[in-house]
């Protein structure tokens, strides 16, 4: 089998604005840098008949997740002139209007940051195994089903 | 004694099988694995969802061995 | 003359990653967001032959520009289901790894702020009165021109 | 007393012009200023530049107001 370097994208609880802005800030020091694509998924309160949505649990089967992630991660690099990628996921529960994906590409000129990041995005959603279940504010849940 | 294979199952799944890790007489192929488990488990059979052994998805039928991981996948939702 | 509501763009010096990472926390309250879509602009310290880009100092035809800017986001915001776009451009010296541009936009679905940040992107660089003029470590200068 | 029109100017064609802002005498249009111009300041000829009227970039030839705003706009780069 061959080798991947498997980084973890998994964090519990949900990702802070203030964690991002620090992500940010790290890149100053890259002066090769010109251009930052960065995709946030916030926990939507959707409303199901009489049911909102409150918050939304995370669950991954995290060996295969990793190392699927791994595989995109080398697909993504071989495609395009990224200069670095980084991404996180929450697990756990996370409440309407936290952050719960933070995708994050750098590139000297702007196309390959914001093509990278939009393609890693859909492929984290298609091929990742991580399950999120809306949970009601009655109690309730259903799992919600990405669609294509 | 005969064998005997561990599954792993997660979400909507884990929900109808009752829990997220179990064993299973060992089947062949994962079809039978299917038919096995929906006999089972009639719900399964409302819900759709996919194999993974050894962390790789299977899109056709394919061998189990009896230390295979194996795992029962709902349709993915993560992001 | 038909009326558009002119919001200010412009700051004078650099971007920070606090006051990015502010701007995303503002956006916690409103739980009709699933997607935030972020692009930043940042001062690469370019080497042409012997010399290195130290900065680029923004300059603009002020009215022109936000009455362009007005225009584009009206177009934005009609072509795509937004619930908010944010922009901002640094004006003055900027020095090699300091954010010069911040285009934020969130909406329900991901797909929204994603093609419309790209597009928005785009038409700032291609339609906005703005000059950028890269200073080498020497002192001397050339007028930036981007390129389609 | 002459009429004349008042003109700002960006980037490298302030450079070029040595100001920012600057009256000229009044010229019918915009074809005519670029001809002005680039007698004035022969660089003019190896810049591309946009001309805007009242703070609209002018593809074709339009006429000059004397209170019209003229501005001399070089290739945008921003962002």
């Amino acid at each position: 089998m061959e080798k991947k370097k498997v980084k973890n994208i998994f964090v519990e609880g949900p990702i802070s604005a203030a964690f991002i802005g620090e992500s940010i800030a790290k890149h100053s020091s890259n002066t090769n840098i010109g251009a930052h694509s960065i995709f946030l998924g916030q926990v939507r309160s959707d409303v199901l008949g009489e049911n909102v949505v409150q918050s939304i649990e995370y669950t991954t089967y995290a060996d295969m997740a990793l190392e699927k992630m791994a595989e995109i991660r080398e697909e993504i690099f071989a495609k395009h002139a990224l200069t670095c990628m980084h991404i996180h996921h929450s697990l756990g529960i996370i409440s309407a209007g936290e952050i719960c994906l933070f995708v994050f590409t750098s590139s000297k000129r702007r196309r390959a940051a914001v093509d990278a990041c939009t393609e890693v995005v859909e492929r984290i959603k298609n091929e990742l195994p991580v399950w999120g279940k809306e949970i009601f504010a009655d109690k309730t849940h259903q799992w919600k089903e990405n669609t294509l | 004694m005969s064998s005997s294979i561990n599954i792993i199952a997660f979400g909507r799944i884990a929900e109808i099988i009752g829990t997220s890790s179990r064993s299973f007489p060992h089947v062949a192929t994962t079809n039978e694995l299917k038919e096995f488990l929906n006999v089972k488990f009639p719900e399964l059979k409302k819900v759709k969802y996919a194999i993974a052994l050894n962390k790789k998805l299977i899109t056709t039928d394919a061998a189990i061995e009896v230390s295979a991981n194996i795992a029962l996948l709902p349709p993915f939702s993560g992001g």
